[in-house]
């Protein structure tokens, strides 16, 4: 656990030193965000209509797009054979991994969403329902992402690929995040829709953890 | 020869269906080095890498104490202090921070008093706290040095330790691998140069076989 | 067949042209993996 | 390493597939020829869709079959990353660009269906949008197994892939259901319905095996070159 915590804690630091790569995915969320009223038009009742589903599809891009360099960092200099050498499980490691971008991409993005609903004129009760499905989904996102970097690690263009890959398998969280700020907007389940949006989360915390430790041994050898 | 500690029996690997090498039998006992020699692409760092674990070798078996090492891969890693062709060190880190992280990344207590006697051998104390990024190649493969001595493991794999160093930093390195052994260590390291260990034992590597598909 | 004839012909038309497709696709290849593999003076294993 | 499976050794596969390919070409040209002329000149309209059940001869067993590739992919995966057969991986490779193509030919009959029967040829159904996020499963394992220098790691990547995918194929097909009742107009009629008439049946089971032994003669087809693919590329690395 005492390396669990420490890898968690090295990659924080990792970032700390450099917040502009954060920044800038933060950054590419709110500009994604704000181009859907500039190509859609300004009539209010449509673009809080499409509110939930534009920002989830823009928090789920901004995710994918900072997972490209998860694992890449570590396999480029070195450090990924350090952590396969770890006298503790490598599956802890990979969601180790995982939290850490979480805690630098899933976090921001629930607390950002919020700001951005408001330019499309949500309900207050909407927009702290969006930033909780961020919070219960976007760990999924993290999850499912980090297996497709692991994957694509040494492959030729492995930015593209590791899209190809995530996005197809992110549609149901896509589906139940989005659908339930629908749901609380027009009277539906709003709770059935988190506690599915959840389960999807228990269902990547279960399976993906050893995908991820069995792609990056396999980029070990 | 005192009782071998660690006995590799008939190892055999390939890569991408060319077979680096097969039959491989080696034991080593404690305070024994094992340097291995061989051309380039002669599988020395295969073979480090198939001992470590980080690739699964065709046949053979590795035993450490007489029991299997993939029976209990977890206890075999902590045995291990491992120097790849890359330094597995963060530009981004300090010196000392990159030491720190490593020793805890293994799981191991806080390593903070070590820290200083590691640096100190290598000449580091003055370069603890600048970035990574902003060290020259043979200042980074020295603290690589610094994390493999910090890893107080029995077994060292060493691939290139001497890439990169000056006749100083050699220096201090054949120093720590004279204790390493001396207390009892054992070290197996692929290289082209003498590591100035008397009784050293060298395994010559041959050129790559062809295979029969 | 009368009012929808165009949509089934085109519709088992694609699934011609693709899964023909496929078929001889599939031989081409292996017709030039067979020839590479003669020129380079490799027996096909039987 | 020892042959615990039949197809294990390629060798023992190839001299299988040798025996097996020309009869089985000559069984599935023979049941073609039957099968388009009971789908499309015996079988009578049906009284709801009319010529367009002829569609569904065709359309329905590729659903089979994309599916059951896919299942495929996830049992030659499991082999390589358990057993490490070294069939299975250049099965695999075989297999996926199949299923990818008989799930295309699925996604395009089923819009040319849709066209005179719902009045679109898209249309956002339960049971196509499953189908196409299974295409692009599919296309996902094609590019990742090919996506790297050294072949047996982009065998094994994509291995991970298929066994992973293959666990969220009902999560999605679930969540694509769910999605849809929530947004679609009930009013549409279902591909396929819910009893299915004998004079609809016989050719619907007839061209399913056909396309069944089309599926399994292409993929030994397929096998069979990446064989002797693999052997070049490792005869280009020695030399």
């Amino acid at each position: 656990m005492s390396g669990f915590v420490a890898l968690v804690a090295r990659d924080l630091r990792l970032v700390w030193r450099r917040p502009g790569d954060v920044a800038v995915v933060l950054a590419f969320f709110v500009v994604a965000t704000t181009l859907f009223p500039l190509g859609i038009g300004p009539e209010a009742n449509v673009l809080a209509r499409i509110a939930a589903g534009v920002l989830w599809c823009a928090a789920l891009f901004a995710a994918l797009l900072s997972l490209d360099r998860l694992f890449a960092a570590d396999f480029e200099d070195g450090t990924l054979d350090l952590l396969l050498l770890a006298p503790w499980p490598l599956e802890l490691a990979a969601l180790a991994k995982c939290c850490a971008h979480w805690i630098v991409t899933g976090l921001p993005l629930a607390v950002l969403a919020p700001l951005l609903g408001v330019a499309f004129g949500l309900e207050p009760a909407v927009l702290l329902a969006l930033s909780a499905t961020l919070l219960v989904g976007t760990p999924t996102l993290s999850l499912i992402g980090g297996l497709a970097a692991a994957l694509t690690l040494g492959a030729r263009k492995s930015g593209a690929l590791l899209a190809l890959l995530a996005l197809p398998l992110c549609v149901p969280t896509l589906i139940f995040g989005a659908g339930a700020v629908e749901a609380l907007a027009t009277g539906g389940d709003f709770r059935a829709h988190i506690a599915v949006l959840a389960a999807l989360a228990l269902v990547a915390l279960a399976t993906t953890p050893w995908a991820i430790a069995a792609a990056l041994r396999q980029a070990g050898e | 020869m005192a009782t071998p500690l660690l006995e590799v029996a008939d190892l055999a690997c390939r890569r991408g269906g060319r077979r680096v090498f097969e039959r491989l039998s080696f034991s080593l006992g404690p305070g024994e080095l094992l340097a291995l020699t061989g051309r380039n692409g002669s599988g020395k760092t295969t073979l480090l890498r198939a001992l470590a674990l980080l690739i699964r070798p065709d046949t053979g078996s590795i035993h450490w104490q007489g029991t299997d090492v993939a029976a209990e891969p977890d206890a075999w890693r902590g045995r291990l202090a491992w120097l790849g062709h890359l330094e597995g060190l963060k530009a981004d880190l300090s010196v000392a921070e990159n030491l720190l992280a490593a020793e805890r990344l293994r799981g191991a207590p806080p390593a903070g008093d070590r820290l200083d006697s590691a640096l100190v051998a290598f000449d580091l104390s003055v370069l603890a706290r600048r970035a990574m990024r902003t060290l020259s190649a043979g200042q980074r493969r020295r603290t690589a040095l610094a994390r493999v001595v910090l890893t107080q493991a029995p077994l060292w794999l060493l691939d290139e330790p001497l890439n990169a160093l000056d006749a100083p930093a050699q220096a201090a390195f054949r120093g720590a691998l004279a204790s390493h052994l001396a207390s009892g260590g054992l070290a197996i390291a692929a290289t082209h140069a003498d590591l100035g260990v008397a009784g050293a034992r060298t395994l010559e590597l041959g050129e790559p076989q062809k295979a029969s598909a | 067949m009368s009012t929808h004839a165009v949509y089934v012909m085109s519709a088992y038309l694609v699934a011609l042209v693709i899964l023909g497709g496929l078929l001889i696709s599939s031989l081409a290849a292996r017709q030039r993996v067979r020839r590479e593999l003669s020129a380079r003076g490799l027996e096909r294993k039987r | 390493m020892a042959d615990l499976h039949f197809l294990a050794n390629p060798a023992r596969f190839r001299r299988f597939s040798q025996r097996v390919v020309p009869s089985l070409s000559v069984a599935t040209a023979l049941m073609l020829a039957v099968g388009l002329y009971l789908a499309l000149l015996q079988s009578p309209p049906d009284y709801q869709q009319g010529d367009t059940v002829r569609i569904m001869f065709v359309h329905v067993p590729s659903a089979w079959l994309a599916m059951a590739g896919y299942a495929l992919l996830a049992g030659l995966g499991a082999s390589l990353l358990i057993w490490r057969h070294p069939l299975a991986a250049l099965m695999a490779r075989a297999a996926a660009p199949v299923g990818a193509g008989f799930c295309a030919v699925c996604l395009l009959t089923g819009s040319l269906w849709g066209r005179p029967m719902w009045g679109a040829y898209w249309v956002w159904d339960a049971r196509l949008t499953s189908m196409l996020l299974l295409f692009f499963l599919y296309l996902g394992h094609i590019a990742l197994s090919r996506a790297y220098d050294e072949p047996d790691r982009g065998d094994r990547a994509a291995a991970i892939l298929a066994l992973i995918g293959v666990i969220n194929l009902p999560i999605i097909k679930f969540s694509v259901d769910w999605w849809n009742t929530l947004h679609q107009p009930a009013s549409v009629a279902r591909l396929g319905g819910p009893s299915i008439h004998p004079s609809i049946l016989v050719p619907l089971l007839w061209m399913a095996a056909t396309l069944f032994l089309l599926f399994v003669l292409l993929v030994l087809l397929r096998t069979d070159t990446e064989i002797d693919r693999r052997r070049l590329e490792n005869a280009e690395q020695q030399a």
